[in-house]
């Protein structure tokens, strides 16, 4: 059901955990549908210099998340930006249709936690202006039910 | 992956060598059609025969009011739609509950947008219906009753007697979905006062895709698969033969061994709960402590995923199945879980664990030091846990 | 009895050695069920998937375009009551014929008792439909054309091609029971423009109790068996995984060994009706002399019933069957030599003897050998036959 990437990185996550006195903070998903993200950011000089997740989810989920803090780790704030679910889903060597969804919610973290380092310093980022960490992100890719 | 620990016998079992020997002869030499009056013809109906008997004797029923079927499915389908549209012009009112198999819900549902009313009973903590409210519930156009005998997610067994003796009491014909209690309770179809009961071989370590319908003589009911003149002309299609005999077999060892298979199983239930209970916080027995299924253990594990649970098992080589309907592709957590009143975040932390007679001390032992293990990776993880750590420091 | 040959290879066929062996695995070892997520159930789950593929390239379709049934009673009564209630906004007109098998013609009997109607189109004495016909029988309410491609008495195949062509020119869904035809004649849907096709795996040395009906997709379909997600949410149960991979392996053998196949049965065949024409009286072919399935060979041998025809050949051990419906309980003579124009005893007076691929030359010695004794024993007996003797002297 899974690639062997999605597997590795839900039995080995890369960078779990909480970092003290965070510069940027985001939580998606709510427990009701089963999946949370919490990512915390160290940033310096527009630079990620650190990044953790905590994810209470699925396989996919959690693969998600781990692969998305190593894509945005070291990377510039414009550069973390825009990393897209569709990356994600690539780098993780796919996803079932019905998991897409932890993708985007890994997305999702990234810019809530940077809409966080935004609000806590008073910056202004470029591509964040419409972003609502609250929007409900599930999309639904059902497959073909004829009732 | 060396271990491999299989507890998950509710969703299916292996199949007992003994039912195997016995289905082997008629796949290529007794081969012939049971329809047919040569003696190729001859054996093979001998077989469905012997084989009908054995069902029959397994429930307490008579030998031509078992019907075999593709599967539990298949039967309820058949007992609900087949009951609804022979019964429509004594009325349009069907009572089931919240907590039925799919097989019956969405032909339930199918029903409803075809001028039936559906009244979908609630249930308690424990998953039991409250017998108050289904007399309540019935009315002068209500036809069928359709309550399932032991829930598949949390193994909580209804009171059918006593709901068999309400819907005989209002001449309503009672259907039991019997898949998961057939085998693991002692069911005698006219002491229950059951009038159709569905049943699956593949559950009590027959073959897959074969089951059957309990049908009371004198019930009222359509057919669903029309053609031949198989099963008294009531179910068309060339009998599946190895498969009826393996039912067979399967249903006459299941009586044969019930006591001592209902002993093993509640035995390593009990340490299994009981090891979990010390081992692991934050942890709850979803269903009936006492009127479960004797191999059942639903249990809720706070602050973490079913799915990720499920994995990461299967990584150690367990095979169990999750509450949590991530895994079919659906974001919802089990109706069951929700009627039995989980809140939503909890529901997708469940766990099913299913024992059956292959299971050993030994296999409990190994899931007991496993999943404590897997439970903590997995909370560490878990951003809700956090904030539980936070408040208890 | 020492001397057995079954000759009835259209009731039912036995498994191929090589299927059984493919099927052993998945009853009691690789037992998991293919909608579990974890690596019992994923074993299974590839070797469903193999067999889908390879029962869709025997019929050139997409895999995702099989779909799973108890056998072809089940996929004749999805096909028909699937669409007919699917598409009931579009229409209420279903056009069949006279010779369908009673899967197709009792479930639209059924059909008709709930507000649809039907045409039950005419066949000429070798069994064909006249495409004329077909053509004028539509009207801007049908929605479905159900016309099988051979039959299971006489054998006759229709011009599938062209009934698909006039179906899909004028927006028709088009349905064929190919539970004959299946691995006894090329098949590709695409080309023969067919929507819906059901398929046995019994009938081609495959397990009894799994078949397949073919959906192309886009074709709108209610669900039949209503429950889990099994076959894409299309069809619920849990898979008969070890009866699907039989298929499968069926699927395949039949595929490689078609030709061989199709020229040893015709072979034998000529043999058999020539041998009998030479040395019985009074005996007629039933169906189309070519367009015929290849091992089919179903003859009216006058002034005797065919029942005590068939009983004599089980006493010499040979299987076979018979057109009389005397077997199975019912007086009328089939409905398919009714079809035709045969007079009611000329009917009752037919045997069907079909070959398959165990069938040897001996075998078919061995029937001409004893048929002409037996045939001449009964007619000794027969009223009917002292007329023809005393007319002719
Ligand atoms: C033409 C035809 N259709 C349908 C069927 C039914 O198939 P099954 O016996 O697999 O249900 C048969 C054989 O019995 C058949 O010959
Ligand atoms: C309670 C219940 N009903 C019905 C079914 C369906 O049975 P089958 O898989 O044989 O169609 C199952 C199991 O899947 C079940 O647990
Ligand atoms: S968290 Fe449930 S599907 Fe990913
Ligand atoms: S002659 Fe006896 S049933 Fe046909």
């Amino acid at each position: 059901m899974y690639s062997e990437k999605v597997m590795d990185h839900f039995t080995n996550p890369r960078n779990v955990g909480e970092i003290e006195n965070a510069d940027g903070v985001g939580q998606v998903g709510n427990a009701k549908c089963g999946d949370i993200m919490k990512i915390y950011l160290k940033i310096e000089n527009d630079i990620i210099e650190d990044v953790k997740f905590k994810t209470f989810g699925c396989g996919s989920a959690i693969a998600s998340s781990s692969i998305a803090t190593e894509m945005i780790k070291g990377k510039t704030i414009q550069e973390a930006l825009e990393l897209t679910n569709k990356a994600v889903v690539e780098a993780l060597g796919g996803l079932p249709a019905a998991k897409v969804h932890c993708s985007i919610l890994a997305e999702q973290a990234v810019k809530a936690a940077l809409l966080d380092y935004a609000q806590k310093n008073n910056i202004e980022i470029k591509g964040l202006e419409d972003f609502n960490p609250d929007a409900d992100h599930h999309e639904h890719h059902d497959e073909e039910i004829d009732e | 992956m060396s271990k491999r620990v299989y507890l998950d016998y509710s969703a299916t079992t292996p199949m007992k060598k003994e039912v195997l020997d016995e289905m082997l002869p008629y796949f290529t030499e007794k081969f012939g059609n049971p329809s047919s009056i040569y003696s190729f013809g001859r054996e093979a109906k001998q077989a469905v025969d012997t084989a009908r008997e054995r069902v029959a004797k397994l429930i307490g029923a008579k030998t031509n009011e078992i019907y075999f079927t593709a599967g539990g499915s298949e039967a309820d389908n058949w007992a609900i739609k087949g009951i609804a549209y022979a019964n429509k012009d004594r009325g349009n009112h069907i009572i089931t509950t919240k907590i039925e198999h799919h097989a019956v819900l969405h032909v339930c549902e199918y029903l409803e947008k075809n001028g039936f009313d559906v009244t979908y009973l609630d249930v308690d903590k424990y998953g039991l219906i409250d017998l108050e409210v289904l007399k309540n519930a019935i009315t002068d156009k209500t036809i069928l009753i359709s309550i399932m005998f032991a829930n598949n997610e949390i193994g909580t067994i209804q009171p059918i007697k006593q709901i068999g003796q309400i819907a005989k009491e209002r001449g309503i014909i009672f259907h039991t979905d019997a898949v998961q209690a057939l085998g693991n309770v002692e069911i005698d179809v006219d002491e229950l006062n059951i009038d159709l009961m569905s049943m699956s071989a593949h559950k009590i370590y027959g073959p897959k895709g074969i089951g059957a319908l309990y049908i009371r003589k004198g019930v009222k009911i359509h057919s669903f698969v029309h053609g031949g003149a198989q099963e008294r002309r009531r179910r068309a299609g060339t009998e599946n033969v190895p498969g009826i005999v393996g039912f067979g077999k399967a249903a006459l060892m299941a009586m044969e061994n019930m006591d001592h298979h209902i002993n093993h199983l509640k035995m390593l239930r009990e340490k299994l709960i009981k090891g979990i209970m010390e081992k692991i916080d934050y942890v709850r027995l979803n269903g009936h402590p006492e009127k479960r299924l004797p191999g059942n253990v639903n249990m809720v594990y706070e602050f973490i995923e079913g799915e990720s649970l499920l994995l990461s098992l299967d990584m150690v080589g367990i095979a169990a199945s999750s509450g949590s309907a991530c895994t079919s592709g659906s974001l919802d957590p089990s109706h069951v879980l929700m009627a039995i009143g989980l809140p939503h975040e909890i529901a997708h932390g469940s766990l099913r664990l299913t024992i059956g007679d292959f299971t050993t001390e030994e296999d409990i032992d190994y899931v007991l030091e496993q999943l404590p293990k897997i439970v903590d990776r997995l909370r560490q993880m878990s951003p809700l846990y956090e904030n539980v750590k936070g408040g208890q420091k």
